[in-house]
């Protein structure tokens, strides 16, 4: 990582930026191998259970041995599997993933190459991974597949936009579009204590542009029996795997910037980049956590429900924060205000995500037939 | 939104208790002396033979039909060592067809034959389908070795 | 900002993509090596539960998914453009403000449609 | 300001946005499928905006009305793909087929 | 139904041909019972499939290379989720809690593409045996077959009856045989680490 | 370098087009599509116009393509037994290659008012600045625009009802 | 189907085929759903993936020997299968089984049904999409259950234990107290699945109002147990005709308003409370000790001639068993009369209309056993 790290200088940029992409290659994929290590342990414990223990100390080399075997596993192609959209899907799914990291800020220092749109950035290239699912859909000719490619399609695009709005609501307060310059603005207070609801929202609209469970509807198994992926095989299969978990951690990295505030809060950018690592990597594993723990507790939703919840739920929500924040600015009131208005709006967001499900009246409890005995012993 | 902080909350209190796991190959948990394995000879110590006398009423009442019986004179009446008259000649079960139903060990007359209740009787995997077919020494192996004890006979 | 470093902060992102089509290759070939191929028939017949696939797979699709899709390109055009408002909203006069709200209001009230066409509804 | 387009001139643009533009209309005067003509329709559309674009930054930069056309050009097509796409399924549904050839009559 | 499947019997059309002219629809000839019955009985095909590094890698690089690679592979076995009947609830209980196969590495997974080994958890009758064959032939190389209880070995229970296949290594081949009715499920890990050994033995095949 | 990406992008743009309009089959076509508009954000971001690159990526080659892949999806274009190309192939080669030439003579003739070999790089800020006060009118029309196309694909699908 | 140019194109419905072998059909069940969009518009089960001749084998056994059989038949509620052959069997030679032996069946009836609805639990939670959770949950308790079981039968699931004219042998010395702590365990184990489904919003928008079916509807399809009475018919075995001895206990009998998945989950969870009421009386009013079969039991078993049938109330419902006999030790014609098989019958009809992913849920809340609909 030092190598990335201008400090050491190597003079000129394109060099740099090589020798921190294939850092950041390295990083990645060892990262994401051991995420799926930490997502079993500590599902395992939600479950009662243990999770790898038998491979390795801890079960610590289980990761390394599920790459290579997938690795070495003989991938299939169904003979009546589009081959062109079949092989390409698995690039169009994976390299914009891994575009999303050129504009990561880990530390003050320590970034690839400084994009002054970055925020815009981001989103435009993780929204079109939907080629690539849609081609993986259409391409593998199987009807589970085609189902959660669309599916998959349709969650991205109707998710996209609460994301981005919420987004825009900081970039409101902030008045810039840049991680960056994001990151400085939040020193004191980090932007989730003043944007409550486009923190909600962001969330969820995270979660479900991961395609993590409770959204993962693309990959049901119990309906889809895998979806998408369903008929990849070895290291395919493999590399969409890596794909979802790097999604997984651009998201968090994300959030962990824009919304507690990177490396910069609480100490600022003065206690060197070993601190601001550390906060780097403990605000994204905040989110990861939290994205593990909601898959090991919560159930599946169905289509519908999905949709109309983004749509009927989020996306007014969204404009509303929006709303209020251009009030609250335009109109210079102090920034308490902000707090006010959004924290009423994040409530108003529970209450209503609470409701979409409790339609109509409140259900009867079931009645009990008492039985008594007639004989006895 | 209360539910599913609910349904979080409760996740995230069985993280703090106890595994319910019980890490197999090295730890063999306490198994019950009524466990029902497989069936397996009982030897008689004193008269340093097997019990069963090899007369087919296990083998009859098998519902699976998996065990075969062969009876012969035993050779120690002759000579007076032991009472039995017939004695067992050969003996085979198939452990894989067989339903572990116990049947066998309750219509045997001569407590002859028991239910395994070790360990033993469990792992059993097998690269050939043909290895699980038992012969009399297998059968008998076990108890001549005194390491079994049925907990379930007739 | 000055042209040449624009570019190059894009340069970082060809890299990127060339590096990533590598990656995925490299991968893709490395299998070719390790992993042991054979031909049979089975397996290129498309999973279907151990069943022989039935019916057409490339076959017809609700036309729901096509109004969700117009409604994103909708809201995502309309983003787009409070992307550069709100950038430099903290200077900018209560008109520009007044604006964009009529204008959000406007596509809002193509939502307020849409929801009450019951659209959003996917009755279905 | 150092010459920041380092031997890039305008003429380059113009004819690259030329060339997308007549591969366009080739595209729309040769295929016969709606939808493939709707996509040279969008290749045309890209063309003009590189000129814009192109035009803006070099000629006029002090008044860019070149840039702003070419987000309203991009906001536009949305809209127009959307609405044309309806109709070719709309027509799809009801003949069978997205062949503008056999959708000459102006009623059915 | 007997319309659309012979549809999708006939020679895969890529979409260029799709273009050019309709798919091709060859009518099915109805097959006798003995047809079929035979086609129920006839066991799956099956290569091992060589892997490229054999011819180009020299033989003394070789030899840890199939180490490497059988040591990962008997570290992740990935089961296919396949319940037959009661076994299935065993199998089951094995990935539970109690006896976590997790700690082994082992997970399931619903598609048989993604997966190593399949546990045949049950009795197979003659009218599953095609779908058994054919999972068995979609599972990508390398794959092995655990047969669970005593109706995947050899018909257990239901031996006399006639449309029980009489073990399931009759139409697919078999490597492990996990005797039981139902094995418990420390038998079945037995049987998995049994599968994990010849795994190591025959690395070098 | 400049020009080396110029003509890496013009490569792409052109070759992605001529993709569109060669290649036999709808979903390949749709896929060289979104190559060209990718291409095309290139050729923005070498008129230094950040922006508008990501806008290009964000709707055209994001949402315009879902749009265009779903309908296919939608209509199974692909299974029609029907080529795509017109009898009149030759005719409009001819037409689209005497355009393209009519098109470079002017190109070639016409004398620039300045120099036109730099390029001055316009800010994010002022675009927007611009967008806000000069172009607030056409601004509202386009939400108008947007308002219409969205109420009529619902009028359609409102009809796509009574069929399913 | 060719598409044909230049009429109207008819949309049709995809087929998708679920089964035998999906993650979520429990066990070999196939099922072809037409699926236009999201919406199920067409349901064809197919059935006999499992058909292994268990009551034509069972007619070639003696009646000890069809006990085993009898398990494997129903290998999610063996206790209840085995009680209701040997009933039929006891019914035949009218014999009277003593007091102890019969409270010791209801116990560990009781105690399978509660095994059984936790199975149920961990497999709903799946197909709900809950990641294994919920299964994991549940299996905890099950282990719990099966533990007791093996201690006093010698085998996790085919117990064998039921015998004709009461008991195979004693239960163990402890078995009272090992009882007790099962049963805490068991009330500790419901209330974490409470927690984790019951009152989760998600959990409630997937299952209410999904596959409602009218207490009318439920009775013209023969459907008996937790789907009958969550469509509000409170009719229950153990209730309306008590057999072994559960006339002797106060319980109450849950029954749903509106029928649908979320009510069949509900009238299960309430049941496993009930089912520990029940034990907790049992195990009260057992006679500590008395013989477990009766004084002039016959050494073999053998029939008067006649016909019988015996019904017991399984977790799944109504579980009967027909037999005819000739005399001799085998039964001349066995029925089972399955109640995953009747249940199922109703799954077309649930299913149409609603969604592909809601086809899941309907399945699961039915809780087939699938040797037990194909025997
Ligand atoms: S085991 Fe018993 S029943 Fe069987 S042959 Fe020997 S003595 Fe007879
Ligand atoms: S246990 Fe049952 S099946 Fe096994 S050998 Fe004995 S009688 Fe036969
Ligand atoms: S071996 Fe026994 S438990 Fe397993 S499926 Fe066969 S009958 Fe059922």
């Amino acid at each position: 990582m030092l190598l990335a790290a201008p400090h050491i200088n190597i003079d000129h940029p394109a060099l740099r930026e090589l020798a921190g992409l294939i850092v950041i290659t390295l990083l990645m994929t060892v990262g994401v191998a051991y995420a799926t290590w930490y997502e079993r342990k500590i599902v395992a414990r939600m479950q009662y259970r243990l999770g790898p223990t038998r491979n390795g100390p801890f079960g610590l080399l289980q990761p390394i041995a599920d790459m290579l075997k997938l690795l070495v596993k003989e991938d299939l192609r169904p003979a009546t599997a589009d081959p062109v959209a079949w092989e390409l899907s698995v690039f169009a799914i994976f390299i914009p993933a891994f575009l999303a990291f050129v504009a990561v800020p880990f530390t003050a220092d320590w970034l690839i190459s400084p994009l002054p749109l970055s925020l815009l950035y981001l989103v435009a290239v993780s929204g079109l991974s939907f080629i690539g699912f849609l081609l993986a859909g259409w391409g593998s000719d199987s009807k589970y597949a085609l189902l959660g490619g669309m599916r998959a399609a349709a969650q991205l695009i109707s998710y996209e936009i609460p994301l981005l709005l919420a987004l825009l609501g900081v970039v409101m307060i902030t008045s810039s579009a840049d991680v960056y310059q994001i990151i400085l603005y939040q020193d004191h207070v980090p932007l989730v204590v003043w944007q409550p609801l486009g923190f909600m929202i962001f969330l969820t609209a995270s979660i479900a542009e991961v395609e993590r469970p409770p959204f993962d509807i693309p990959t049901g198994e119990s309906e889809v029996a895998g979806g998408v992926f369903i008929e990849y095989s070895g290291i395919r299969w493999s590399m969409f795997q890596l794909t979802s978990y790097v999604n997984m951690y651009v998201f968090a990295l994300l959030g962990a910037f824009v919304f507690l505030g990177g490396w910069q809060f609480p100490f600022g950018t003065d206690w060197g980049w070993g601190w601001q690592l550390l906060l780097t990597v403990a605000k994204m594993s905040l989110f990861i956590v939290f994205y593990l723990w909601v898959r090991a507790s919560l159930p599946r939703m169905r289509v519908d429900q999905l949709m109309s919840y983004a749509w009927k739920v989020l996306i007014p929500f969204a404009l509303l924060q929006i709303f209020l924040n251009g009030l609250v600015i335009v109109y210079d009131a102090p920034d308490i205000a902000l707090l006010l208005t959004s924290g009423a709006g994040a409530l108003g967001l529970a209450y209503t995500a609470h409701k979409l499900v409790r339609r109509g009246a409140p259900r009867k409890p079931l009645q009990m037939v008492p039985v008594r005995a007639r004989s006895s012993a | 939104m209360i539910g599913i902080l609910k349904s979080m909350a409760q996740t995230a209190r069985v993280v703090f208790r106890k595994p319910a796991t019980v890490q197999y190959p090295e730890v063999h948990r306490e198994i019950p002396n009524r466990d029902r394995a497989f069936p397996v000879l009982i030897w008689d110590e004193e008269h340093d033979e097997p019990f069963c006398t090899g007369c087919h009423a296990c083998e009859r009442a098998c519902p699976v039909e998996c065990m075969t019986v062969v009876m012969k004179d035993n050779p120690k009446h002759a000579t007076g060592e032991s009472k039995r008259r017939k004695i067992i000649d050969e003996f085979w079960i198939d452990y894989g067809r067989c339903m572990r139903c116990n049947i066998c060990v309750e219509v045997c007359n001569f407590e002859a034959i028991g239910m395994n209740n070790t360990w033993a009787g469990h792992e059993l995997s097998r690269f050939d389908r043909k290895e699980l077919v038992m012969d009399l020494d297998q059968l008998m192996a076990q108890s001549k070795a005194g390491k079994v004890d049925p907990g379930l006979r007739a | 900002m000055p042209f040449h470093t624009l570019l190059d902060n894009y340069l970082a992102v060809f890299l990127a993509v060339i590096i990533g089509f590598f990656l995925v290759a490299t991968a893709l070939i490395a299998a070719r090596i390790f992993a042991p191929f054979s031909k049979e028939k089975g397996k290129s017949i498309s999973y279907e539960c151990g069943m022989l696939p039935i019916g057409q797979t490339r076959s017809q699709f609700h036309v729901r998914y096509y109004i969700f899709a117009i409604l994103f390109v909708i809201f995502d055009v309309e983003a787009v453009f409070l992307f550069p408002w709100a950038v430099n909203l903290a200077h900018a006069s209560y008109t520009a403000f007044w604006d964009m709200v009529l204008f959000i209001g406007i596509l809002g009230a193509g939502l307020a449609y849409a929801w009450k066409k019951g659209v959003l509804q996917w009755n279905k | 300001m150092e010459n920041v387009a380092a031997g890039v001139s305008l003429q380059h643009y113009v004819v690259l946005s030329m060339i997308l533009f007549s591969i366009g209309v080739y595209g729309v005067l040769a295929r016969r499928n709606a939808v493939l003509i709707l996509m040279s329709v969008e290749l045309m559309l890209n063309a003009v905006s590189i000129n814009m674009v192109a035009f803006a930054v070099y000629t006029a930069p002090s008044l860019f009305q070149g840039i702003i056309f070419a987000i309203f050009i991009i906001a536009i097509a949305a809209a127009e793909v959307g609405l044309a796409l309806g109709v070719i399924l709309r027509i799809f549904r009801n003949r069978g087929t997205a062949n503008v050839d056999e959708v000459d009559s102006l009623k059915w | 139904m007997e319309q659309v499947t012979a549809q999708k019997a006939a020679p895969a059309t890529t979409p260029e041909k799709q273009v050019e002219g309709a798919p091709v629809v060859v009518p099915e000839r109805e097959k006798t019972g003995i047809e079929r019955e035979a086609e129920r009985l006839t066991p799956a095909p099956f290569e091992p499939g060589t892997a490229l590094y054999r011819q180009i890698l020299p033989g003394i690089v070789q030899v840890p290379a199939d180490a490497l690679l059988a040591v990962s592979r008997k570290a992740s076995l990935w089961p296919m989720t396949f319940g037959l009947a009661c076994c299935a609830i065993e199998m089951i209980a094995t990935f539970m809690p109690k006896h976590d196969l997790d700690r082994f590495g082992i997970v399931p997974w619903p598609s048989p593409r993604q997966s190593d080994v399949m546990i045949v958890s049950g009795t197979v009758t003659k009218k599953m045996a095609p779908a058994v064959k054919l999972l068995y032939e979609q599972m990508p190389n390398p794959k092995w077959v655990i047969a669970m209880g005593a109706c995947a070995t050899n018909g257990g229970p239901y031996t006399r009856y006639d449309r029980v296949m009489q073990g399931v290594d009759k139409i697919i081949p078999v490597d492990v045989y996990v005797p039981g009715c139902p094995p418990r499920p420390e038998a079945l890990m037995d049987g998995l680490l049994a599968l994990q050994h010849k795994i190591m033995e025959e690395r070098s095949k | 370098m400049t020009q080396v990406f110029f003509y890496i992008m013009a490569a792409t743009v052109i070759s992605g087009a001529l993709g569109v309009v060669l290649v036999r089959s709808v979903v390949y076509a749709a896929l060289f599509l979104v190559m060209s508009l990718l291409g095309v954000a290139g050729v923005y971001l070498l008129l230094s116009v950040e922006f508008l690159a990501l806008v290009q990526v964000l709707i055209y080659s994001g949402a315009v393509m879902v749009l265009i892949i779903f309908v296919l999806m939608l209509t199974r274009v692909e299974d029609l037994k029907q080529n795509l190309d017109g009898d009149q192939r030759p005719l409009a080669a001819v037409a689209a290659l005497a355009l393209l030439g009519a098109f470079i003579t002017v190109a070639s003739q016409t004398t620039w008012p300045r120099n036109v070999d730099e390029l001055t790089v316009v800010p994010f800020t002022s675009i927007s600045d611009a967008l806000f006060n000069r172009w607030a009118v056409p601004f509202e029309i386009a939400s108008g625009v947007l308002l219409v196309a969205l109420v009529g694909a619902v009028v359609i699908s409102m009809q796509e009802e009574g069929e399913r | 189907m060719v598409l044909e140019q230049g009429h109207a194109v008819e949309i049709v419905d995809m087929p998708i085929n679920m089964g035998p072998q999906h993650p979520s059909t429990h066990g070999v069940f196939r099922m072809v759903l037409a699926v236009n969009g999201e919406q199920v518009v067409n349901v064809t089960p197919h059935i006999g993936y499992m058909h292994r001749g268990g009551e034509k084998l069972m007619e070639a056994m003696d009646f000890r020997q069809g006990i085993g059989y009898a398990d494997r038949t129903e290998y999610l509620a063996q206790f209840h299968a085995e009680l209701g052959y040997v009933m039929a069997v006891e019914r035949l030679m009218d014999l009277k089984v003593p007091d102890r032996a019969e409270y010791i069946r209801v116990i560990l009836s009781e105690l399978n049904r509660l095994s059984s609805h936790f199975m149920f639990m961990g497999a709903f939670g799946i197909d709900a999409g809950l990641f294994g959770t919920s299964f994991t949950f549940a299996f905890v308790q099950r282990e719990n259950l099966l533990d007791l079981f093996e201690e006093v039968s010698g085998d996790r699931l085919m117990y064998a234990y039921f015998r004709v004219g009461g008991l195979a042998w004693e239960v163990t010395d402890n078995f009272v107290q090992r009882v007790h702590e099962v049963l805490k365990q068991a009330q500790q184990g419901i209330r974490d699945l409470d927690d984790l489904m019951t009152k989760n919003e998600i959990f409630m928008g997937r299952c209410q109002n999904v596959g409602a079916f009218s207490a009318k509807q439920a009775i013209s399809y023969g459907m008996s147990g937790p789907l009958l009475r969550a469509s509000g018919v409170p009719w229950d075995l153990r209730k309306d005709e008590p057999y072994s001895v559960y006339d002797r206990f106060n319980f109450e009998v849950p029954v749903g308003n509106y029928g649908d998945v979320y009510d069949r989950y509900l009238v299960r969870l309430e049941e496993m409370k009930q089912s520990i009421k029940i034990i907790e009386q049992a195990l009260e009013q057992l006679p500590p000790e008395g013989p477990i079969v009766p004084e002039k039991m016959p050494r073999r078993l053998r029939t008067p001639p006649g016909e019988v049938y015996s019904k017991v109330e399984s977790p799944r419902g109504e579980w009967g068993v027909y037999l005819v006999s000739k005399g001799g030790d085998k039964p001349y014609r066995l029925k089972m009369r399955s109640p995953s098989f009747c249940n199922l019958s109703a799954l077309r009809e649930m299913t149409i209309g609603q969604y592909l992913a809601d086809a899941v849920m309907i399945l699961g809340s039915m809780d087939i056993v699938l040797c037990c609909v194909d025997r």
